[in-house]
C-alpha cells in the first residue's frame, strides 16, 4: 500500500497530469517540490487553487495537483486572475507559478502591484533566463553576454526578481535552485503558510535552449555558484515546539501568521532576513560578485494582506448566502429618498 | 411685451471650470424639479480641471421633454473667455444675463440684457473675502430667480440637499441668493417673456445620474468583486459604490460582503474581475474608450473559458482618447465583438437613469445564466448627468446564479446527468454546468484555461473537438436571446415607418416622433435593450417599410442588424451624428425627413 | 501489384515532437521538389518543446495541386503515442512504414505494411551512441527513398542545403540514409504501387516559408525600425530579419540602416513602431492573435493621429490562446476595425509567399501613402510551412513615401497651398502632409495627440472641427481602394457563380475549382486581396448571381461585404470552415455543392 | 528689446501654449524650469521632441518648448513611443513628461523597460501622489494614511520612483521639488547631457486634490522636508573648463558624455552618487526617516545607450538615402538561390 500523510493521502493525490515538459527541465523539478510541499504539509487538494501565466514555467500547474482548482491564464497578467481568485474566496492557499519572461517583461507591471497589494499567494518564477515556449529568445533576466542560436548577445543589464520585489515592498522574498530541492521544498512550505506574496525566484535551467555551463541559468553554472545564506527548516504550527525543535545551530527563528516557524541555521556569514536594508545589500552584492546567493532573503509576517486590509468576512465572498448580497426590500426607499 | 413664456424654455450658463458653478447650475435644476416642472440639465465641461470655459445648460419643459436643446433662450454669461460666443448664441428673443465686470462688446438688438453686479452684491452681502469667489456663481441663481419666479423655499431645499443638511453653508449661499434676487427686484426691470411656474409633473419622481444608479443597481445585485481605474467618465461609477457598498453591504459581523481593488491598470481590472468571477463572487469592472481597448485580450479569455463578468462602458468619444469629457455610442461594435479569433459577447443597453439601476443588478443574472461577459453600454451623459427618473424599484426577481453545482449538488446531477463536465451541454441549450474555485467537492475541480479544451476541459487540439466547442459557444450565443432583456416597442396607429434607437437618445426620439408626427410622419419606435437581437425586434424590422436606426456613431447598430438580417438589411436608414452634444428632436426630424424618400 | 502511382499521393510521418524529425522532413520535401515534382508540406505541431505527437504531410502532385489533403496514401509511423490513429489513417491501398521497435497491433488486412529496424540499422551503421538519437530519424529518409525511388543525389542537396554545407552533419546523415536504402533494399519488397519520377515542373521555382518571404519584403521595402515580442506564429517573422538584415542592409561604414527592438510586450512594441513611423522611419511590427488585442488601444491612436504603421498578423486559431499552432483567418474582423469609437483599418491579404514577399515592402508604401495603420494578415500555414514559390521579384515600383514635407519642401509647398497643417486636406482626397519628428525646419513642428484637433493639429473640442476631421478621415479610408493591391480574377466561360476568398486557402480553391468543373460547375474566381474592397470586386459580385465566400473563420469576410454592398448581400454564400486545418479542395467542393441550390 | 542666448533666441521661443493647468499646480514650475534650462542651455527648440502619457502631468509638454515636435501618447505607455521616435531620429533630444500614475501605475512595465534599454530620454515624473486629471484618486506612490475626498485611505505602501529606477540599473537617478526650481533646473540640464534614460522624481504638489500639510506631496511637507543630498551645479561642455569654474567646495566632479560636467558640493555628508550601494542605500534611509533627500542619487555617465548598442549610424534613419534602404537589385539572385 502507498504511503500516506497525516490526512491520509497518497503523494499520488498531489500530482497532476503527466508532464508535457523537456526531460531534465527545471521546472519539472520544481514542480515535483510544489508536490512534496504539500504532500508533506498535509495540505488538502481542494483548499489549493493554482494559477498561472504563459511559457512553459506556466504550463507546470497541470502536472501537478490535479483535484485542485487551476486557471492558466494570459501572459504576463497572471496576477490580477489570482487576486481576484482569491477575492472570491480567500480560504484557498494560493500557488502560483510564472516565468522570467511571464513575470520580468509582459508581466512587470502586474508582477509589482501585486507585491504592493501584498495578496496570498506563493508566487514562484521559474526563472531560465530564457523564453522556452517561444524557442529561445533573450529575456529580461539574460545576463549580459549571453549568446542564443537565434538572438545574438544580450547587452541589456538583467532584471533582478529579487531585487525588484524588494523595490516593491515585498514581504516574502526568496531565491532558490531547481537543483537544490530540498531548498526549494522548505522555502514553498514557509511560503504556504505565509500571509501575503511570498516570492520565490527559481533559477530553473531550460535545458533546450539555455543551459550551457557558462549560462548562470545553467545546472552547471548553478551548481558549481549556488550559496546558501543560511540553512533552512520550516516547522508547521501544529507541530508543537519543543526545545528538541530547535535544531542545533539554529541561529534565527520567524514566527509566522498562523504559529509555524522557520528556522535559520547559520552557514557562513550572520544573515538577518528580516532586515529590509541588509537584504537589499546582499542582492547588491551577489549580483555584484555574481554569486547564486539562495535562501530565505527578506521576510515580514506581519504586514497586513490584501484580505486584511478589505476586511473580509470568515466566510468566504463565493459563499455568503444572498441575504449578504442583496440589500433588504426596505432600503430602497431611503436610497430614493437619498437621491433628490 | 409679448405672451408670457412658461416652463418651455432652455437656460444655459457659461463658465469657468473648477469655479465651483457646478453647485449653482445643479441649484437651479433641483429647485426647478422641486417645483413640479419637468426639467433636464447637461454638463458640457472641457478636459482638464480648472480655468477654461464651461457650459451647463438646463432645459425646461412642460411637455415632458427632455431631451437636449441646441438653441438657449437665456443665457448668462459668467466668463470672459466664451462671453462673445455666449453673446451670440443668444437665442433672438432671448435674454442675456451677464457678469457686469466683463467689458465686452455686446451688439445685439434683439435680446433683452440684464448685467449683474457680481461683486457689488457680493461686497454689500458682507461676504467674507475668503469666501468670495466661492459663492459668486450664487449671484446669477438670485437673479434668476427673481428674474423667472423662482420658489426660494425650493432654492433652499436644493441647497440643502447639496450641503447634506450642513447649516453654515447652507446659510452663507441663501444669503448671497436672498440679496441678489434683491438686487434684482431693485434694479433690473423684467422685459423679457420667460416665466417660472409650479407645476405638479415631477411628483414622485427622483433626480440621478445613471452612474450613482448603475453602482446602486450592482449593489443590490450582489457585487462583490470589483477590478477597477479610474476614467473618464466611468469613474463615479466606482466611487459610488465605494460611496454605498459600506452602507448597504456591511455584514452583521462588520466584515464587508465585497471586494473593491483600484487596480494599476484596465488590464489589472478585468483581469481581477474575471478571477473573482471565476471564484463564483459577483464581478465587475466599469471603464471607459481606453479602458475597453485594453480589455480585449482578456474579455477573449473570459469568453473561451466562459467566465461570467460584467462591464460597463460608460462611453465617451473616440477614436482614441477622442473628446474624454463628450458623449457618445461609439462603441457598440467594439463590446460586440471585442477580441481576436471569433468571439461574439452579449451587450446591454441602458436607455435611462431607471434602466441602468435596473440593468446593475440585472447585467449578472444575464452573466451568470449564460457564463460569460456581459457587456453594459452606458454612455457620459446617461452617466454623469441629472435625469429625472421614476424612483429605482427593488429587484422584481430573485437573483438567478445560473447553473452552477456546489457540494451538496454533485451527487443528484451525476446520478441524472452522468459524468460531470464543465464544459459539456447538458440541457441542448449551450449553456454547461460551472463550478466555481472554492468548491471542496473532489472531482468539482477543473483546469480553465485560454487553450482548446474538451467537454470535460481538458486540453484538446483535436480539430473536432475544437469545432464542437464553436458550435456549442454559438449555440449558447442563440439561447441568450432568451434572457437578455427584450425590446420595447411604442407603436402610432397606422405608422409605416419604424425607428430603432438605444441608450442615452430615448428623450430625443420621443420628442422628435411628436415633431414628425405634426409634420404628418408617423413612426413606430423600437427601444432595443440589448444584443443579441430578439425575435421582437426581428418582427418589427419585418413588418416595417423602412427604419431609421438614429444612433450616435457611424451606423454601428444598423450594420450588426444588417448581418443578422441580410435580407432586410435595405429597408435600414441609418440616421447617425456623433459629434459630441447629445441628440435633439430637431436633428432627428429634419435627418429623417430629408431620408425619408431616399 | 496494381497500376502504379506516380507523384501523385500524400506521405504522413508521425513522430515526437523535438525529436529532431524536422530535418528528415524537411529532406524528403525538399529531395522530391529537386526532383521536378510539385509538392507541399505542412507541419502538424503541438503547442509544446518536446515529446508530443507531431505530424508532417507532404502531398506530391504531379498536376501541380498544393493544397492539404486529408488522405494520406502513406504513413510513417515512429510513435507509439499515437501509433493506433496513425495506422488506421493509412487510406485504404496505401502502405505503413512503421519503427519495428513499437510493438503494437497492426489490424489491418488493406494495405501494405513494410517495419522499418531502425535500431539495428543505426547499430550497423556505426553511429557513435551519443548521435544516435539524432540521426534516427534519417532512417526512414533513407527506406522510404528506397522504395519510392528517390534520387539519391537530391537527398544529398537536400542536406547541404540544410546543414548550411557543413560537410560531417551531411556525411553522418548521408551514411544513416544510404544503409537504410541498402537495409531496405535487402529486407522489404516492394509490393505497394507508389512511385516518384523525376519531373521538369519546379524548374525555375523556389522554396519558401511566407514568413521568411515577409521579412525579405519588408527589408526591400525599407524597414527601419520595428518593436516585437516573440509569439508563434509570428516570432520566425522578426527572427528571419534579424538574420537578414546585416547582409543586405549594413551601411558602408558599418553601421545599421534599421533597429529592431525586443520589447517587454506588444503594447510596447507597438508603441516603439509607432513612434518609428512618426520620426519618419519605416516602422513595423509583427504578432499574432492575443499580441493584437493588445494593440488595439495603441493603433487607435495611430489611426486618429495618422501615424503610417505596418502590423503582419500571422493568425492562428482563437479565440483567447485557442490553438496557438494551429492555422486560421479569425482575425479579418478585428484587423478590420480593431480599437474603440468606430475605427477602420486597411488590410493587405497575401495570398502565397510571393505576396509575402510582394506585401512585404508594398505594405509600407500604402500606409506612407495613406498615413494609417497596414494590417498584413498572414497565417500560420502559410507563414512557417514549405511553399513552391516563384523567386522573388525585385520591387517593381520605387519607394512611395507619400506626402511628406522635409525642410526644402515647406516653401513651394505654402507658396503653392498656403500655411502647411498637419490635418489640412490640400488635394480633397483626404491625406493631409505630414512632417516628421526630425524636420529641422520652423513651422513644421506639430504637437501629435489622440484626443481631438483641428486641421491645424491643435487640440479642439469643438463639434464641427470633430465631425470635419472624421469626415476627412472617411474620405481617406475611400482614397484608400485606389491605392490597396486589386483583387485577381480568374474566370471560365460561362460560370455563374462566383468564389471569393483570399489569404493562404488559395491552392484549395484552384483545385476545388477544377474538381467542381468534374462535378459540372463552372465558377469565377476573385482573389481578394485587401480590405477596402475595391470597383473590381463590386463588379464581380454585381455580375454573378450567386457568390461563395470561402474563409478559415465563422464568416467574416461575407459580412464586411454585405455591410459595404448591403444590396447584394443575400446572393453571398458563406462557406467556412475553422478547425485549425487549411482547406481540403474536396471539402470546398462539397460544401459549395451542397449549399449549391439553397 | 527681450534677451537673446547665445543663439539669438528668447525665453519667448522656448514657451509653449497657455497652461491650462491649475493655478499653483506644480506641474507649471517644472514646466518653466524645462524652459529655463533649455534657453539657458542654447538647445536649438528644433531639435528637442517631447513626449507625455495622460495626465495633468502629461499635458505639461503643450505648455513648453512650441517650436519642438511634441507626441501626447497613450496613459502610461509614452516610453515605447519616445524609444520608437529616437530611433528613427537618434539626433533629437528628447524629454518626456509622465505622472506617477502614469509611471508607476499603468506604465511600470515600459517605465522600468526603458531603464533596460537605456534610451537617452530626459524622463521628469511629476509626482503629486495623486491622479490629477480623474479627480482626486490615490496613486501607487500614495502615501499609507494619506486620506482623500472620495477615496478613503491608502494603506498599500508607496512605489518609490527612484528605488524602483535603481533596481532597474538605471544611469542616472535624481529627485528633486517642484518648490526648488533651482534645484530642478540643473538636473534637467544635466539629464539633457545624459546618454541614456534620465529620471527625474519631482515631487509636484496637487493644489487641487492632494495638498493638505500632512500630505507628502504637499508644498508644506516640501518645503519643511526637502534634504539636498548636495549643493549641485552643471557646466556645459562648450564652456571651457578653468580652474576658477571648479566653485568653492565642489567635492566631486563627474564628467558627462560630451564633456559637460556635474559638480558637486558636499553640505551635511559626504555622498557620492557613481556608487550603487549608497545609491540604494541613501533611497532607503531617506525612506525610513520620511525625509524628502533630493538631488543627483545616481549617476553612471558610461553605459552604452540602446542607440549605442544598436550600432546607429550618425545620420539618423529617418535620413538615409534610398540606397541604405532598399538592398540593390543585384542582391535578389543571392536571396533567391538562398532559399531553396
Ligand atoms: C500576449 C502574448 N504574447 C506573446 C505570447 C507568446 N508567448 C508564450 S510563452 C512566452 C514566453 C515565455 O517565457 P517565460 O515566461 O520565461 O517562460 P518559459 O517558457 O521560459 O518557462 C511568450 C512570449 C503569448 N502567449 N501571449
Ligand atoms: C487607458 C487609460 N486609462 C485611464 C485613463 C484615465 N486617466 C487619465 S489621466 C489618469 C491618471 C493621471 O494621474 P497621473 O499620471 O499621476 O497624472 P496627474 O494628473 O496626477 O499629473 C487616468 C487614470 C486613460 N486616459 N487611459
Ligand atoms: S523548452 Fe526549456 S523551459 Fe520549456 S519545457 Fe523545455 S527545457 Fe523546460
Ligand atoms: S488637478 Fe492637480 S495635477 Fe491637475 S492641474 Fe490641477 S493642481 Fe495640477
Ligand atoms: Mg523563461
Ligand atoms: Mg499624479
Amino acid at each position: 500500500m502507498a504511503r500516506t500523510n497525516n490526512i491520509g493521502l497518497t503523494k499520488n493525490d498531489y500530482k497532476g497530469a503527466p508532464t508535457t515538459l523537456c526531460q531534465g527541465c527545471g521546472h519539472n523539478s520544481i514542480l515535483s517540490q510544489v508536490i512534496a510541499a504539500c504532500y508533506e504539509m498535509d495540505m488538502v487538494p481542494e483548499d489549493i487553487v493554482k494559477f498561472s501565466g504563459i511559457g512553459c514555467s506556466s504550463k507546470a500547474p497541470t502536472y501537478m495537483l490535479k483535484r485542485s482548482f487551476g486557471f492558466n491564464g494570459l501572459h504576463g497578467r497572471m496576477p490580477a486572475l489570482a487576486t481576484g481568485s482569491l477575492l472570491g474566496d480567500h480560504t484557498l492557499t494560493g500557488v502560483a507559478m510564472s516565468g522570467d519572461g511571464d513575470s520580468a517583461s509582459i508581466g512587470m507591471g502586474q508582477f509589482k502591484h501585486i507585491l504592493r497589494r501584498n495578496v496570498p499567494l506563493v508566487y514562484i518564477v521559474a526563472n531560465n533566463g530564457v523564453y522556452g515556449l517561444t524557442k529561445g529568445q533573450l529575456s529580461p533576466t539574460s545576463e549580459v553576454g549571453l549568446t542564443l542560436k537565434k538572438q545574438g548577445t544580450n547587452q541589456f543589464e538583467p532584471i533582478d526578481i529579487c531585487l525588484e520585489a524588494m523595490a516593491s515592498n515585498a514581504t516574502f522574498v526568496a531565491r532558490s535552485f531547481a537543483g537544490d530541492p530540498k531548498q526549494v521544498k522548505t522555502l514553498i512550505k514557509a511560503a504556504l503558510r505565509h500571509n501575503g506574496t511570498a516570492i520565490i525566484d527559481i533559477i530553473s535551467p531550460c535545458v533546450s535552449f539555455n543551459n550551457q555551463d557558462s549560462s548562470v541559468h545553467s545546472y552547471a553554472w548553478g551548481k558549481a555558484n549556488e550559496f546558501p545564506i543560511h540553512d533552512i527548516s520550516f516547522i508547521p504550527a501544529r507541530d508543537e515546539i519543543m526545545v528538541e525543535d530547535f535544531e542545533e545551530g539554529t541561529t534565527q527563528s520567524v514566527t509566522m501568521h498562523d504559529g509555524s516557524k522557520i528556522q535559520l541555521k547559520k552557514l557562513e556569514r550572520d544573515y538577518d532576513p528580516t532586515d529590509r536594508i541588509s537584504a537589499v545589500q546582499i542582492i547588491e552584492e551577489a549580483k555584484a560578485n555574481n554569486m547564486l546567493l539562495t535562501g530565505l532573503i527578506y521576510i515580514d509576517p506581519d504586514r497586513p494582506s490584501l484580505m486584511d486590509i478589505l476586511n473580509l468576512p470568515e466566510t468566504p465572498l463565493n459563499r455568503l448566502p444572498v441575504e449578504d448580497l442583496r440589500p433588504a426590500p426596505d432600503t430602497i426607499q431611503a436610497i430614493n429618498a437619498a437621491m433628490f | 411685451m409679448t405672451n408670457k413664456v412658461i416652463n418651455d424654455f432652455s437656460i444655459t450658463v457659461g463658465t469657468e471650470n473648477g469655479s465651483g458653478s457646478q453647485t449653482s447650475n445643479l441649484t437651479i435644476l433641483r429647485a426647478i424639479f422641486k417645483m413640479g416642472i419637468p426639467v433636464t440639465g447637461k454638463n458640457m465641461f472641457p478636459s482638464n480641471i480648472q480655468g477654461l470655459p464651461t457650459w451647463y445648460t438646463i432645459r425646461l419643459s412642460k411637455d415632458g421633454y427632455t431631451a437636449r436643446r441646441d438653441e438657449h433662450e437665456i443665457v448668462i454669461a459668467m466668463n470672459p473667455k466664451s462671453f462673445a460666443r455666449d453673446v451670440a448664441d443668444v437665442l433672438s428673443g432671448g435674454v442675456l444675463f451677464y457678469d457686469d465686470s466683463i467689458k465686452m462688446p455686446i451688439e445685439r438688438d434683439d435680446i433683452t440684457v440684464y448685467p449683474m453686479a457680481i461683486k457689488q452684491i457680493i461686497k454689500e452681502a458682507g461676504i467674507a473675502s475668503n469666501l468670495r469667489t466661492m459663492v459668486s456663481n450664487m449671484v446669477y441663481v438670485g437673479i434668476l430667480a427673481e428674474m423667472l419666479g423662482m420658489d426660494m423655499d425650493k432654492i433652499k431645499t436644493a441647497l440643502d440637499f447639496h450641503f447634506k443638511g450642513k447649516e453654515k453653508p447652507v446659510a452663507i449661499n441663501m444669503d448671497v441668493i436672498k440679496a441678489s434676487a434683491k438686487w434684482a427686484a431693485e434694479n433690473l426691470e423684467k422685459t423679457d417673456p420667460f416665466y417660472v411656474e409650479p407645476m405638479d409633473k415631477t411628483e414622485g419622481l427622483i433626480m440621478a445620474d445613471g452612474n450613482t444608479a448603475a453602482a446602486l443597481g450592482a449593489i443590490y445585485g450582489g457585487v462583490q468583486v470589483v477590478g477597477w481605474y479610474p476614467i473618464t467618465p466611468a469613474t463615479s461609477l466606482v466611487e459610488k459604490m465605494n460611496y454605498y457598498l459600506p452602507q448597504l453591504r456591511t455584514r452583521k459581523d462588520g466584515t464587508a460582503s465585497y471586494a473593491i481593488v483600484q487596480s494599476e491598470d484596465e488590464l489589472a481590472a478585468v483581469g481581477i474581475t474575471i478571477g473573482g468571477a471565476w471564484s463564483g463572487a459577483r464581478a465587475m469592472t466599469s471603464t471607459s474608450g481606453a479602458g475597453i481597448s485594453l480589455m480585449g485580450e482578456y474579455v477573449g479569455l473570459a469568453y473561451f473559458s466562459e467566465v461570467p463578468i460584467v462591464i460597463w462602458n460608460v462611453q465617451r468619444m473616440g477614436p482614441s482618447t477622442g473628446l474624454p469629457t463628450r458623449t457618445s455610442q461609439g462603441d457598440l461594435n467594439q463590446a460586440h465583438y471585442l477580441s481576436h479569433g471569433d468571439t461574439k459577447h452579449i451587450v446591454l443597453l441602458p436607455g435611462s437613469v431607471g434602466e441602468c439601476f435596473e440593468f446593475g443588478w440585472k447585467a449578472f443574472d444575464v452573466a451568470e445564466r449564460m457564463q460569460t461577459p456581459v457587456f453594459v453600454l452606458s454612455d457620459l451623459d446617461l452617466g454623469q448627468n441629472q435625469w429625472e427618473s421614476k424612483p429605482f424599484e427593488y429587484p422584481d426577481a430573485p437573483m438567478d446564479r445560473g447553473k452552477i453545482l456546489w457540494e451538496e449538488d454533485f451527487e443528484a446531477f451525476e446520478a441524472k446527468n452522468g459524468k460531470w463536465g464543465r464544459y459539456k451541454d447538458v440541457d441542448g441549450d449551450g449553456i454547461p454546468y460551472r463550478t466555481v474555485a472554492g468548491n471542496r467537492h473532489e472531482g468539482s475541480s477543473y483546469f480553465a484555461r485560454g487553450t482548446g479544451h474538451d467537454p470535460f476541459a481538458n486540453y484538446s487540439e483535436d480539430p473536432e473537438v475544437y469545432v464542437q466547442g464553436i458550435d456549442r459557444l454559438n449555440l449558447k450565443y442563440k439561447t441568450a436571446r432568451k434572457y437578455v432583456p427584450d425590446a420595447i416597442i411604442d407603436n402610432m396607429d397606422g405608422a409605416k415607418v419604424g425607428i430603432i434607437a438605444y441608450g442615452s437618445t430615448d428623450p430625443a426620439i420621443v420628442e422628435a416622433r411628436d415633431l414628425l408626427l405634426a409634420e404628418g410622419l408617423k413612426t413606430d419606435y423600437l427601444r432595443l435593450r440589448a444584443l443579441p437581437i430578439t425575435d421582437t425586434v426581428e418582427d418589427f424590422i419585418r413588418d416595417h417599410d423602412k427604419i431609421f436606426i438614429v444612433e450616435m456613431n457611424q451606423g454601428q447598430l444598423r450594420e450588426i442588424i444588417s448581418l443578422e438580417m441580410p435580407k432586410e438589411s435595405t429597408k435600414l436608414v441609418s440616421s447617425t451624428l456623433n459629434n459630441g452634444l447629445s441628440l435633439t428632436a430637431e436633428w432627428i426630424r429634419d435627418d429623417i425627413l430629408a431620408k425619408k424618400e431616399n
